[in-house]
């Protein structure tokens, strides 16, 4: 049901909601929007990828979040390769009843992205390229589900 | 014969994304001694498996996983996606 | 900082969010849609509010936001009036560094939105009309705050 | 002399939303038992006042609140938004 995207193209937050969760039994729609910060001169933001694990670990993580928040509606989509600072890096959306669950689906989705799905960031700036090392916190995160 | 691939940068220390090996190995703990013991660039890319992650035919695993009936073993950094 | 508007027309999420957070030091966007729901065959709902009590009420409500979560940018829109299933009734947003934040302010908002603003739903069906009864739960999610 | 709301259900109770009222009431509940002594259709919208809320001058407060210097009390049953 849910329709998960993994592409290198910017893509527009209003346009991918058209007619999102049209249908159903939808009282709440919550988004999330990840967009790349300019930080300490950062130039550029690179995101590499594992073709093929991708979708299907994304896929596998919105199937858990349709089936514990009963989501009539779900929509997640992430970039790779190069993008600058205010770019759009990813979204999830999340359509259900009431916005306690479409809330909480949506931080599961995050949460799950952040640490479970094959992405690695690169940033490039003034001191040169490095890898966004992973947060502690952000793995405890996933304990909270 | 597997096909092993390599992200971020793992990638970069090996100096390639993936390869063919050849190998026996029964765990992919006992893959990853036998890559260490080829070359430094392997022995540095491995030197702390606390900080790897692996997945094997595109599934997130341990380093204990067994490798029989395996097509494609991948190692990388923890992930950082969102 | 933020804006907020309260208006009788339709609105859509997709351009009113254009340049949302743009300027700041923005990582995160967090969005709530509230749709009416044709749940028991309700053909309409008719939202009553307080003029100028509820634009002074939702200000108070996102002042508390931005300063509690340091917001970059944030957004409440919420309409009175008489509205069809599927239609949306409100929409919140949130910009900030991070995703926690965003996630938090937008829940914060809307719980006070809920119990806080003064808008009276009111729903047209099969069996008449009839006011929409405020919740137990409501009232207690703003105990988490 | 003060402006009187009210909303939902109570002003449809009351049957108008707003009217003028002339009282040396000095608290919220001293003008609601003053309107409850009007008519049956006031004694029917504040007959129970934990169904209610009140604003004074549009924010919010509790019925012990004081009537000094006030300009606009408003009655409405617990708000529904979002």
């Amino acid at each position: 049901m849910g329709r998960v995207r993994v592409q290198r193209e910017p893509f527009d937050s209003g346009s991918e909601l058209e007619g999102f969760g049209a249908g159903g039994d939808v009282g709440a729609i919550a988004t999330f929007t990840g967009i790349v910060r300019g930080t300490g001169g950062m130039s550029r933001m690179e995101i590499e990828h594992y073709p093929g694990m991708t979708e299907a670990a994304i896929a596998k993580i919105v199937a858990e979040a349709e089936a514990r928040w009963g989501l009539e509606d779900c929509l997640v989509i992430h970039r790779h390769g190069a993008m600058a600072p205010g770019e759009r890096i990813m979204m999830v959306a999340t359509a259900s009843r009431h916005r306690a669950a479409a809330f909480e689906a949506a931080e599961y989705l995050m949460d799950y992205l952040k640490s479970r799905a094959p992405f690695w960031k690169k940033e490039f700036g003034p001191d040169g390229a490095a890898w966004v090392a992973a947060k502690d916190e952000d793995e405890d995160a996933l304990s909270r589900w | 014969m597997l096909d092993v691939l390599y992200f971020a940068w793992v990638r970069e220390r090996i100096g390639e994304p993936r390869e063919r090996v050849e190998t026996q190995a029964a765990t992919v703990a006992e893959l990853v001694d036998e890559l260490r013991a080829r070359e430094a660039r392997y022995a540095l890319a491995f030197a702390d498996l606390s900080a790897l992650r692996v997945a094997v035919d595109q599934e997130l695993t341990e380093f204990d996983a067994p490798l029989s009936g395996v097509r494609e073993v991948a190692f990388f950094p923890p992930m950082t996606g969102g």
